[in-house]
């Protein structure tokens, strides 16, 4: 049972998505696990033969128990594997495209060489427009060759029409969930929160900054272009604080044994508050790395999957630093509580209309109230003002984001 | 059969003058192959300058050439510059080839000189049709081909000898025999060790002849040519001959002894024919070391021809694989 | 599009976006957004799906036209009628 | 004297026939063609390409020669070095195995060795392909081996248009250009559009066009494959169906934006699958149009065996239009 955050203690086995027998390879989504926040979809790190289930389907179990054993490629299988693995191994059928394909549906022939893979089966066309639209290819059900997602699948999906891959489909047992239970979240938070408070010495800062100057380059950017290539205040959000932490990578990273550990990558988690209760922060990975408009799809791509409970384990695992922003119906100001390890969080208020002196002239602007909350043991208050600056003056030139 | 040729002061300095360059030229080239300044493969002709010489003696401008990949005696003979045979074997665009061929391709459009051919037996068919296309084009023109023995166990050698015969072509076969095909000893290759008598078995006219004396060859090729430009379809003539150097430049010359290589060279034409050129008084040693003199200029002007040269841009690498129209 | 066609359309795509409300239950004049608890992101999902399979435009300025359930059908039954829908 | 007139009124030939419209027409229009090979005289030709040749344009310009492919093949690029247009036949592609020194090492290299001294203006013809059950040594396509080698431009008629027309633009261009005539085809019959006095040899055809996915492919495989396009058409799948027409070059940019815009790509090449060009074209494509793929490219090709005689194992042996319609299903619908 793998650890998929600080503050889990157990998880209960839903579903095996392999069967004795079943090649994997790294990367592969092999099981279903309910953890107090929710269903995580389980990767595997390993690649070789599924030669033993050791938890049954409905088994709570701890951390670092056994759920499964692997034969490594070039090991002898161990001797409890069936006898019937051998022809049971379908080298054709990739594991991760499994789910959503209806039992029975044959691969076509002629795809005997296709190799397992743990990427989802899409096409290179699909691909490359699912990633210019920000569209996760695990999340869509592919009607192509051999159950591939096709561009079609992929432009269907963009318009909001695709049938998203359907847990309950007819291969996918009926006890499947995938959706977060809201009070096993509670709980979750509560842990985590409490863990916070009570170790963490938080610090807190705040900016007001003006957003008229981003606000308007982001009308004008989007005047141009179609709903779905257009932007939200966030994305702008995102990207300056994730340049302000490349700058400031003391605030990147993780109090652990003692120490500050700069994380490698400037990792966010994005929160997203559910409906019906309850907040999850999985990552965007590489953040700083991102243009506007592929940031944007990957926060649309998350967004949608939290709605849908498609989080992978891992991302909620990646994180190296939190982000929180209110939206345009939220409160004016927040100041977030650090979700450890991690050292600090950035809040964001709702955009508000205030009188601004302007070169000495009082005149109306949108500002946004910035915070920063920060773990005191890895930096000072100092620091944590001028990564606000860094902040106010990226979203200063948008055009640069 | 016995028209033997005249020579005199000027012919007979001429004869000597063209060996000694083809020579001393070839010298120079070993020199500067061991100072890699020329690459691939280097196949040199010491010992058969008389051969291609005396061949290209009795062919007038309208005639063509196919070569072998030892072709330097060839070129020279022709008329083709040394400086851009040596620019050619530097790999500079100044090259008869551009560069692009070597040691083994020397090629001039103008001089009617169709490559150096590095496919044993390669150039025959190549000399067949280029007679087709002379006999409808220039009547009276002939076309040399040269070719060592060694190609005689090819099938185009065969079809080629037998095709030009069948369709009355003008070519004229121009066999070296120098005993080794690389390092293949004639009797051991060949049934029939007499190359000429396989021509005869296709009822083509042939000769064997001196290959080490550039005046019976010269005389046996102009009767050569006169049957040929006579009508009377191609003509054969092997020439035996002799290569003192190796192969090429990597060759250990496992396959004969030094015996034998000292043995012929007692029958090298350069010494022979300037031996008797001063004995009946046609070269004095002043006038000998003029001519030494002259080639000696000669190659040193080829030889930084070659090093001015230019390279050929890499953006013209595809250049010519597909032609945009046929060169007049 | 007729405007039963058009309340069905928002009813779909609401359902994708926030899989756990009932868009039919959301009077025609609540802000949707407040009613299905729809965020900004959200948001433009809707409009994303809405102007790809009305095959409208829906230029930014417009948003405030369409946060209610009857504005999206005055906002369509209008925009939709002169335009005529995209075929694919 | 010699016009063209005999058949000109009928527009409806025979690919054989076309053929030998576009020799005579070849001959009569420059004196320094030819047409040499084994048997193109007095037999006729193999398959009854040049009958009646001889007798209208005599021994020197029709000729026969010994069997002894490497000469007189190599004569005619010889023959094309110092001044003529010769048309060299090789009786079938096997055989010009016994050529390929010549078409290689000389026709195809010395050009660009001679730095751009001589070229090679020489047409080679030559017929290709199975299904007369001829067995092993006389039922090769080997297109895609010629279409490897630089020096060469490579063409397949696959209509009666082309294969009147094409030996025209070859005969023209200052290349080495190799002919391949498909023995199946040769008794193929259709109507010649009588504004059309010319083709390009440059650029593949669409010879049906269609949205879903594109056919690609050449010489005998094309009509089998125009009728895979109806089978499918009828299930409601359009298929594109290019014609090659040159191997080599290849028209990239012609297969590139059929691809791009089907997104589907079934390659149909009679020559075995190793090292085809089939294998080249779907290379290229991946190379380069990689993203605008929406399925794997499939190709149907011969069984990599010695074609054998037997009839019904000659036709398995072979590409046939059910393998092409039930590729194209798999990729277009798969359920």
């Amino acid at each position: 049972m793998p650890s998929l955050g600080a503050d889990m203690e157990s998880g209960r086995l839903v579903q095996w998505l392999v069967k004795p027998g079943s090649v994997v390879k790294k990367g592969d989504v092999v099981a279903v696990v309910e953890t107090h926040k929710g269903a995580f979809e389980i990767e595997i790190f390993e690649e070789g033969v599924v030669s033993e289930l050791c938890a049954k389907e409905g088994e709570e179990l701890p951390v670092g128990a056994p759920l499964a054993r692997l034969t490594r490629p070039g090991e002898q299988s161990v001797p409890k594997a069936p006898k019937a693995a051998p022809e049971a191994i379908p080298v054709s059928v990739p594991l991760a495209v499994e789910v959503g394909r209806a039992p029975g549906t044959q691969a076509a022939p002629l795809a005997s060489f296709v190799q397992p893979s743990s990427r989802p089966r899409a096409s290179p066309a699909a691909r490359r427009r699912a990633g210019e639209l920000g569209i996760d290819l695990n999340t869509l059900k592919g009607t192509g060759f051999d159950g591939s997602v096709t561009l079609a699948d992929v432009e269907l999906a963009a318009a909001g029409g695709a049938p998203p891959k359907d847990p309950s489909s007819a291969a996918a047992p009926a006890t499947r969930r995938r959706g977060f239970d809201p009070n096993e979240m509670r709980l979750a938070i509560a842990a985590a929160m409490s863990r916070s408070k009570r170790e963490i010495p938080h610090y807190y800062l705040a900016s007001t900054i003006d957003m008229s100057r981003p606000l308007a380059w982001l009308e004008s950017f989007n005047r141009q272009r179609k709903p779905e290539e257009r932007l939200l205040p966030a994305a702008l959000l995102l990207k300056a604080t994730a340049l302000a932490l490349r700058e400031y990578p003391q605030l990147n990273g993780f109090w652990e044994d003692g120490r500050f550990r700069p994380a490698d990558g400037v990792h966010i988690g994005w929160a997203i508050s559910l409906r019906g209760g309850g907040l999850i922060a999985p990552a965007i990975h590489e953040v700083d790395k991102h243009s506007l408009q592929s940031l944007m799809g990957a926060l649309r791509d998350l967004v949608g999957r939290a709605r849908s409970g498609g989080i992978r384990g891992s991302e909620m695992m990646d994180p190296t630093f939190t982000v929180t922003s209110v939206g345009d119906r939220g409160a004016e100001s927040v100041l977030g509580v650090i979700y450890p390890p991690q050292v600090a969080i950035m809040g964001f208020g709702r955009v508000i209309e205030r009188p601004w002196i302007v070169d000495g002239q009082v005149t109306a602007r949108s500002l946004i109230i910035a915070s920063l909350a920060a773990d005191h043991r890895a930096s000072d208050g100092h620091l944590g003002g001028l990564f606000l600056s860094a902040v106010d003056r990226f979203l200063q030139e948008p055009e640069g984001l | 059969m016995s028209q033997k040729p005249h020579i005199d002061r000027e012919s007979g300095r001429h004869l000597f003058k063209q060996m000694l360059r083809i020579r001393r030229f070839e010298a120079k080239c070993a020199e500067l192959y061991q100072a890699q300044k020329i690459r691939g493969f280097l196949h040199l002709y010491d010992g058969e300058e008389a051969v291609a010489l005396g061949v290209m003696q009795a062919l007038e401008d309208r005639d063509a050439v196919v070569a072998t990949y030892r072709d330097h005696g060839h070129a020279i003979a022709r008329g083709l510059p040394m400086a851009t045979l040596m620019a050619e074997m530097y790999g500079k665009m100044e090259g008869c080839s551009r560069g692009r061929g070597g040691s083994m391709h020397f090629f001039d459009r103008a001089r009617r000189f169709y490559g150096g051919n590095a496919i044993v037996g390669g150039g025959l068919p190549l000399a067949i049709g280029i007679a087709m296309a002379d006999k409808q084009l220039r009547p009276g023109a002939v076309t040399a081909c040269f070719f060592g023995e060694g190609a005689a166990g090819e099938g185009a050698f065969h079809e080629s000898i037998n095709l030009a015969e069948l369709w009355d072509l003008p070519v004229l076969f121009v066999c070296e025999n120098n005993l080794y095909a690389m390092g293949m000893p004639l009797e051991l290759a060949e049934a029939e060790t007499n190359i000429s008598r396989k021509a005869a078995a296709y009822r083509t006219p042939n000769e064997a002849v001196d290959g080490m004396n550039p005046i019976a060859v010269e005389a046996a090729a102009r009767r050569a040519v006169d049957s040929i430009r006579g009508g009377n379809g191609p003509y054969f003539l092997e020439c035996r001959t002799y290569r003192f150097r190796a192969h090429s430049m990597f060759d250990a010359q496992l396959y004969r002894t030094r015996e034998e290589i000292e043995l012929w060279k007692e029958r090298d034409p350069l010494p022979r024919m300037q031996k008797w050129l001063e004995e009946t008084h046609m070269l004095s040693p002043q006038e000998l070391r003029g001519i030494e003199a002259d080639v000696e200029a000669e190659i040193g002007k080829a030889v930084a021809f070659a090093e001015q040269g230019q390279w050929e841009k890499i953006e013209e690498l595809e250049r010519f694989v597909l032609v945009d129209e046929v060169p007049e | 599009m007729t405007e039963a066609e058009v309340r069905q359309l928002v009813c779909d795509i609401l359902s994708d976006i926030a899989p756990e409300t009932d868009p039919a239950m959301l009077s025609g004049g609540r802000d949707i957004r407040e009613g299905l608890d729809i965020d900004s992101m959200d948001f433009l999902n809707f409009i994303i799906a809405m102007s790809k399979r009305a095959g409208v435009a829906i230029p930014e300025e417009d948003y405030p036209k369409l946060f209610t359930i009857d504005g999206v059908v005055a906002y369509l039954t209008s925009s939709v009628q002169p335009q005529g829908t995209r075929s694919s | 004297m010699k016009e063209l007139a005999a058949n000109a009124s009928t527009n409806r030939m025979t690919y054989r026939e076309a053929c030998r419209q576009a020799i005579r027409e070849a001959l009569i229009d420059d004196p320094r063609t030819l047409l040499m090979g084994e048997d193109v005289g007095l037999y006729g030709g193999c398959y009854a390409v040049s009958k009646g040749l001889l007798a209208e344009f005599g021994p020197q310009r029709i000729r026969d020669t010994p069997l002894a492919e490497a000469t007189f093949v190599g004569a005619g690029i010889g023959a094309a070095m110092a001044g003529l247009r010769p048309i060299v036949e090789i009786m079938t592609c096997n055989f010009s195995l016994l050529a390929l020194d010549q078409i290689m090492n000389n026709a195809a290299t010395i050009p660009h060795m001679s730095g751009g001294q001589f070229a090679v203006p020489l047409v080679i013809r030559m017929a290709t392909g199975a299904g007369r059950q001829l067995a092993a040594q006389h039922s090769h396509s080997l297109e895609g081996w010629f279409a490897h080698i630089p020096g060469l431009k490579v063409l397949a008629p696959g209509t009666i248009e082309d294969a009147r027309f094409m030996l025209k633009a070859a005969l023209a261009d200052p290349n080495p250009v190799i002919i391949f005539e498909h023995i199946v085809l040769y008794n193929a019959e259709g109507d010649l559009d009588p504004d059309v006095t010319s083709v390009d040899i440059a650029k593949a055809r669409i010879r049906r066009h269609g949205r879903d996915i594109s056919i690609l492919t050449y010489g005998n495989s094309l009509p089998k494959s125009l009728a895979a396009a109806e089978v499918l058409a009828a299930e409601g799948i359009e298929a594109e169906v290019v014609d090659l027409r040159v191997l080599r070059p290849l028209d990239n940019a012609t297969l590139f934006e059929s691809v791009a815009r089907t997104r589907r790509c079934i390659v149909v090449d009679e020559g075995w699958k190793s090292g085809s060009i089939s294998a080249e074209i779907a290379a290229r494509l991946s190379e380069d149009q990689f993203f605008e793929l929406d399925a794997p490219i499939r190709r149907i090709c011969s069984r990599e065996i010695p074609v054998p005689y037997a009839a019904h194992m000659e036709e398995a042996a072979l590409p046939q239009t059910p393998q092409i319609v039930d590729a194209a299903r798999s990729l277009v619908k798969p359920r």
